[in-house]
């Protein structure tokens, strides 16, 4: 009944790669590239020497949602779509957890689609990764917001015919200040994504290729013909340049740091350094006479 | 004609200014001592319309809504027309004479008329017609034979940021309609309220502010929230308050975020809110399942108003109490609370957070436009805040205190999961309570682990289905405490009577007040009313008794309910769904209440 | 042993054809000429975990799941290891003797062990491992001594757009397996079916299929619908014959857009419908009241599975009975069915949509994983299909019989509302049956305004609050002529029983199978089973008789409703919340039925 | 207790304005620029020689949402949110029906924002007018998606904290094939964007800048001095060139036609097609015969 989450730390500070194995057995499909994903992950871990106790995972449901379970630290694994809503209130709540929302295409594009509009608008200090395998993985492949026109699905039997989402541009509208695209066909380039990502003082958010080679329509040859990665001469700091190239798909498809802008205030801090409050559950309530004081207002 | 307890209603159009004459009036008669209870009427617009404030005041009044009024000032001639049937014969009518379209309707034996020409005066004698409002308070206070300076102080309050002229001017205007009124001495007289003598702080707030400030005294530092008529006024309460309070509020893009950033908060250890209406409810109920699976404690507000649907955005009902208790796909444990008015709603605020904590679930708190918009003089007792506030603290460390209820059960289980840091950790460790371990990721090197599906101990998923099995009935099983713990409902004037009104929520001093005249006119009635509904505690109801429930809904959503707890027979309801609070006329008038009584129509005389 | 009844269970993990399998074979069987019932167990996962699927076989067989089984074929030796205990000692295990890890644990007198070296024989004999399964499904033929022909037909259909050559290799693949089966005779004998006669057209069909099905006969021609476990199938099968049965089906972004479409399209002439389960189904909620309010017929089928949050999103549970019956904020008419099995859920959409469309109000069909995946063979008789449409045809021109309904109210208003092209026309017109005239957008002149505020007969948003009581009346006033017929319990050997068993939705056969069994014990157990949910009709409840709910929830939903609508009192209730269907075993050995029959667990001896 | 509906067309066949009055008393504030959508909106559809009842109007919450209620025409007046849900099976049962939606900043970005991403991607034929004041009207003053940074409100009382959502630019990555904005300043140029927009073959989408003279926190002429047309030889079919122009404010606000290219085949017509069907109340259910053929391939 009980997955130990028993601390694996040796007796040294230093974080390794083994701090993050449970024993929880893995659901997804021997092959899948979500275990790409999870490696890379780890290893961004591991590299920042991050306790698992100081992160927290949040995710929703799905197929790229069922990350937390694989790794050992904090997670709350919520609704469908609402991932992006909980890491807000965690944020909020404890600004020095590390804070990483695993979340599929299906789930933040599509149920959790005004969430990812206004999350990063409210720009809480987060990582956002977007296992996007453009399809709906565990409900047995229906299209999701991503699947490409023209592409048959178990229910779109007869081929997709809205047109595609375009997320990383979407987050550049929106003001996100980090945005990039990873490769599951490149673990060490996705952890060092994954790296920059956790640095980076505001939302940060990756779009991460997940071929799904039970449902995808798109096989990992498809992808590994068409990616490239961003030249180094490629500035992430022009915003148009990034709509650009945020919006190349098809013929050939970009990967890399997108774009990036120094980072705004993040949601929460300007109450924080106001009111002087840190961890809320370390936040006394108020004191009676302050409550008194404002009663008085009404006298 | 009842000096001790008079009506007063206001009328006008939205943005004439008729809640500023309203508010002024009212504050200023709480300040001066008396008992006040306002209540609103108005549309959904921002302009234009007909609006109307009303104010029950006097040395000692039920704080209830009332259906006709002693004294009526129309800001306006459409208003004047719609509210002016609802004026006692022997009440005083307080006009501008010059309005166009006016008729007089006063005859002899009618009311009383008070001409005051608010904006003739206000452009005459202060040069601008803004201040025409003022006259009008003037004149109402000079009606009620009020001491000016108190009502001078509320306008310096209300106006002080706008200058020392706009003050003056203010005050002037006042003196000008109280002159005028009080020289019409024959019709002044009428209603001068008694002298009274100020006792004590007394405070002059609306349910929505009393909850809210409720909540913030128990701790609740995290509000996430989309505005929704009613509940709007909270998280403006709290936004206004967001430094001196501690609590950081937050305006989501829709319900769905607002409940689900409070649920993460509340995981990441802050005390969660949130406030909705019926709508905002609708598509909350996911994440209240959500904090029910994850035993997440939060506190989710429910300010009714007349559905279905968008319905009557601005008027109240109490037609969701089903929904409610019954919210949520699959089943898990929850509390439904429901303040009789604004003092109350201070507490059960509290209340509403120490049980979230305690047992790590949602609680919902009901509330309705009523409620939440109406203001009475409440003589808050520090004590009894402190009381509050100390039931809320014993809740505060949650953590600790779970882990000592489950020390109860399991010896081995506690001792782990009780332990210190880096010991093993359970969230969901099974205990004799049902109440496991809460920590908060980051507190310590112990994992906090939460999950949407159905889980094992340490919060990862499981299909192992006998787990499932004991999973379900230890979440179940705080339904049990909890029940426990609930209070029955409060029984008013029971004794030996053969009819009993069953009532719940906003309504209780409306139906107090019409058991009181259903007594005084020889009828032995007497009422149960529910604050506290969910769960239902054990209860015996008296034998040989005729229950009617009374409710602000057309469907008899009571009945219902304590038909389907206590299998309780049921002589009948008393429904209101119009979109107007109950009081006690509308209960004491009812057909069913006539024949309940068996007297055909005795009581049918008005208030 | 009992070969008119035969339990066969297969079992594998997610991605090894365990689905194909079993289908092949019960499809096989139900061709035959045989009575099927299939259902299955399987975890939230694409690849790996341990699933079944399970057979039950005969002549004459309740279409109820039950809990052992005389065939066992696993497919690899975790889910043998799991599923082994369910094999009855008198069966037969069917075992590829070769696989690593699996131990004989047959022993005399236990069940018969036959072995078929599935993959071997497929390498070996085939070229190609794949036909291993078509080896395993010939060997489960050979045991049950089915004619081969059979198998190979299906076979050719399942395979045949695969080409000649494969579908030659699965035909030589079950040859095999049948060979080599009915060669180890003694065990092989244990359970041949008897031979039988086909009679009459026979589908072996699933709930899901035929609800959608029933649908499209219905004249449902728009489906919007975002996926989720258990109710995708629908869309699904909506979409694969959309050209076909003239369904245009949509996948929403979500389930919000999902309900408020399908009441778009509905507005606009369609007939629409939605699917979904619990977390979904709340989302809906809002958009539930906003069809009550605008009268919009709409159907939502809501595939429980067990909460709450995500829950065990791939396993049953009836956990959503009094939220779907108090679904959506404020009061207003809606009718819940529940069908029992799939044949009735075939009848039950074409009468959801009958009652919506009647009605003008939104109809849920609840149904339940084990409901929507179960297949089982229904011998459909085409005049009842016939009847169901006429029934459906009927309100076909929802409008004119409107119309027809309002004009037996006011005569003056009938006259406007009714009359032809140009007249005016109020959507909403006070009718006396509450039911106002329907018209389509674009259908004539009239102009079709509907509104989600509180409005007036013409659909214009109101503020006047006598006209608001009016409206709620008309709404609920629906209720009323709704609730004359909707169907009273089927009422199963209730003569003379001292207790009588209550159940509702899906749990029928189950339900009436464990009477049976009770009865063949002696005792007088009768049952009542409720696929009409709400409104409740007037029913009489038998004196004298002890009632126990039978439910697949913890919570004993039905039990509460029962007593808050009939004030029923009630002696107990038998609850299932493990994730796994009722089955007559679970429902005769719990212990609230060995109390009831107070025989101390005379009845606990296996199915 | 009823507004009547009746018909005022003359006996011609000619539509005049009087064909969209009818007798509801408005429930704006007076002066608000609502009147202006209004009344550009009555003049587009003279324009269009459009009659009432071949109209459909479809709206959320809100004070833009009312505004159905003050045209004589067919509408749904939905929930709070949803109108281009309902409005998207409005057009799949009728298609013959000039749908058009008048929705909030609120309504259409805030609660409803998942739809307006999706409902782009659809591609259903209707029009989207956003009635954009920048504030929630009706609940009183709430900050909405497109408030800018720093204004203060009745609940953001220190100011809005959250980057401004930039709505015409995220229909332009959505895949909209025309994309306007307009101005309640000038009401000619508003009418004639308002018939442009219907006549497009596909879903377009004009956001109308509607300053609320009561909550607004920015003034008529605070517009007025930043509004200017787009010049003529802007070409509205250069996609990249749109998107800067789309997020254009602050110092200049461009309005006119920013997006315009040729229209995708829109929702449910391949569907119509592909069955013959029109409008679905015509729709007869399938044959006893064709529901038999369904049934027997489950022999
Ligand atoms: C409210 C709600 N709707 C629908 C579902 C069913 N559901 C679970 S996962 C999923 C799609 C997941 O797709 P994606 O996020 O792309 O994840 P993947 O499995 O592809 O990694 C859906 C529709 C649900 N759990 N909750
Ligand atoms: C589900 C739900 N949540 C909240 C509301 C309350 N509400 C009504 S209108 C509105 C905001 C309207 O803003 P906008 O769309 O910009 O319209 P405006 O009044 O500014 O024209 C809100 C929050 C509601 N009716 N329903
Ligand atoms: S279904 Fe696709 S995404 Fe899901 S685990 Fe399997 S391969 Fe991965
Ligand atoms: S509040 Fe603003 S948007 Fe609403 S009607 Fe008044 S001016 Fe117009
Ligand atoms: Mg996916
Ligand atoms: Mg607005």
């Amino acid at each position: 009944m009980r997955n130990n989450n028993n601390n694996n730390n040796k007796n040294d500070n230093v974080v390794t790669l083994q701090d993050y194995n449970n024993k929880v057995e893995n659901q997804w499909c021997p092959g899948c590239y979500n275990f790409a994903i999870l490696t890379a992950l780890k290893r961004a871990l591991v590299e920042l020497q991050k306790k698992p106790e100081e992160i927290c995972l949040v995710s929703g449901i799905g197929q790229a949602a069922k990350t937390p379970q694989y790794l050992r630290c904090n997670y709350f694994n919520g609704l469908h779509g609402r991932a992006l809503s909980v890491a807000t209130g965690v944020c909020a709540a404890n600004p020095h957890l590390t804070t990483i929302v695993t979340t599929g295409d299906g789930d933040c594009y599509g149920e959790g689609g005004n969430h990812f509009l206004h999350t990063i608008r409210r720009n809480p200090k987060f990582t956002l990764i977007v296992h996007n395998n453009q399809i709906y993985g565990l409900t047995k492949g229906q299209a999701s917001p991503t699947t490409d026109k023209g592409d048959r699905t178990r229910l779109q039997m007869s081929g997709v015919e809205n047109y595609p989402l375009r997320p990383l541009a979407l987050a550049i509208i929106q003001g996100c200040t980090f945005v990039a695209r990873g490769f599951t066909g490149d673990i060490p380039h996705l952890a060092k994504l994954f790296v920059e990502a956790i640095k980076h003082p505001a939302f940060s958010y990756i779009d991460v290729i997940q071929p799904c080679i039970i449902w995808g329509t798109r096989s990992m040859n498809w992808y590994k013909e068409r990616v490239y990665q961003l030249p180094a001469d490629f500035d992430p700091s022009d915003k148009q340049a990034a709509l650009a190239k945020a919006m190349e798909w098809e013929d050939k498809i970009p990967v890399g740091i997108i774009y990036k802008a120094p980072a705004d205030p993040v949601f929460a801090d300007r109450f924080r350094s106001e009111v002087g409050a840190d961890k809320l559950y370390e936040a006394p309530p108020p004191d009676r006479s302050v409550i008194r004081e404002v009663l008085n207002s009404y006298c | 004609m009842n000096k001790n307890d008079i009506g007063i209603i206001i009328s006008g159009a939205a943005g004439q200014g008729l809640q500023t004459v309203g508010y002024v009036l009212a504050k200023a008669l709480s300040r001066s001592g008396y008992e006040v209870f306002a209540w609103q009427e108005y549309e959904s617009r921002i302009r234009g319309g007909s609006n109307s404030y009303m104010i029950r005041v006097g040395e000692k009044i039920a704080a209830a809504p009332i259906e006709r009024f002693s004294i009526f000032l129309p800001l306006d001639a459409k208003s004047r027309a719609k509210y002016l049937p609802l004026l006692e014969d022997d009440g005083v009518l307080i006009e501008e004479r010059e309005a166009a379209g006016r008729e007089r309707e006063a005859t002899e034996g009618g009311p009383a008329v008070v001409t005051v020409p608010f904006q003739q005066i206000a452009e005459q004698q202060l040069g601008n017609k803004l201040y025409a409002n003022t006259v009008a308070v003037g004149a109402l206070a000079g009606i009620l034979g009020m001491d000016l300076a108190v009502v001078n102080d509320i306008l310096t309050e209300e106006f002080g940021r706008k200058g020392a002229e706009v003050t003056a001017a203010n005050i002037a205007a006042a003196k000008a309609g109280y002159d005028l009124a009080t020289a019409q001495t024959s019709a002044a007289q009428r209603w001068q309220l008694p002298s009274t003598s100020t006792s004590g702080a007394k405070y002059f707030i609306s349910g929505n502010e009393t909850l809210a400030l409720g909540a913030a005294a128990a701790g609740c530092n995290f509000m996430s929230a989309y505005p929704m008529t009613p509940s709007t006024g909270i998280i403006t309460f709290l936004s206004a308050y967001s430094r001196k309070l501690g609590v950081l509020t937050e305006q989501a893009e829709d319900e769905i975020a607002a409940i689900n950033m409070a649920i993460g908060a509340s995981y990441a250890g802050a005390r969660a809110m949130t406030a909705t209406s019926g709508g905002g409810f609708c598509l909350m109920t996911e994440g209240v399942s959500l904090a029910g699976m994850t035993e997440t404690p939060m506190v989710i507000v429910l300010g009714q108003r007349p559905g279905p649907a968008t319905g009557l955005p601005t008027r109240t009902e109490q037609g969701d109490l089903l929904f409610a208790i019954n919210a949520g796909h699959g089943e898990f444990p929850k509390a439904v609370l429901a303040p009789a008015d604004a003092r109350d709603a201070f507490y059960k605020a509290a209340r509403a957070f120490t049980l979230a904590e305690k047992y790590q679930i949602p609680v919902i708190v009901m509330t309705d436009q009523y409620l939440a918009d109406a203001y009475s003089t409440i003589d808050l007792d520090p004590d009894l805040l402190l009381q509050a506030a100390a039931g809320a603290a014993q809740a505060v460390d949650g953590a600790a205190q779970a882990v000592e209820v489950a020390g109860g059960g399991d010896d081995q289980l506690a001792g782990n999961a009780g332990a210190g840091d880096g010991a093993e950790y359970y969230r969901y460790a099974l205990t004799d309570s049902g109440i496991s371990p809460r920590r908060f990721p980051g507190q310590g090197p112990q994992l906090v682990c939460c999950d949407s599906d159905e889980h094992d101990e340490s919060g990862h998923i499981t299909e192992d289905l006998q787990l499932r099995q004991k999973m379900v009935e230890k979440r179940m099983h705080k339904l049990e405490a909890l029940r426990q713990e609930i209070a029955p409902p409060e029984a008013h004037l029971v004794e030996d009577v053969k009819i009993v009104l069953l009532s719940w929520g906003s309504s209780r001093s409306a139906v107090f007040e019409a058991v009181a005249r259903l007594r005084a006119a020889g009828h032995k009635v007497g009422a149960l009313h529910f604050t506290e509904l969910w769960p239902l505690p054990d209860y015996t109801f008296a034998e040989g008794v005729r229950y009617y429930t009374v409710e602000s809904n057309a469907g008899g959503q009571l009945a219902r309910l304590l038909r389907g707890e206590y299998a309780l027979r049921l002589a009948g309801s008393i429904c209101r769904y119009d979109g107007l609070p109950l009081t006690s006329s509308y209960i004491v008038q009812s057909p069913v209440m006539t024949a309940a009584l068996g007297n055909g129509g005795g009581m049918r005389h008005a208030q």
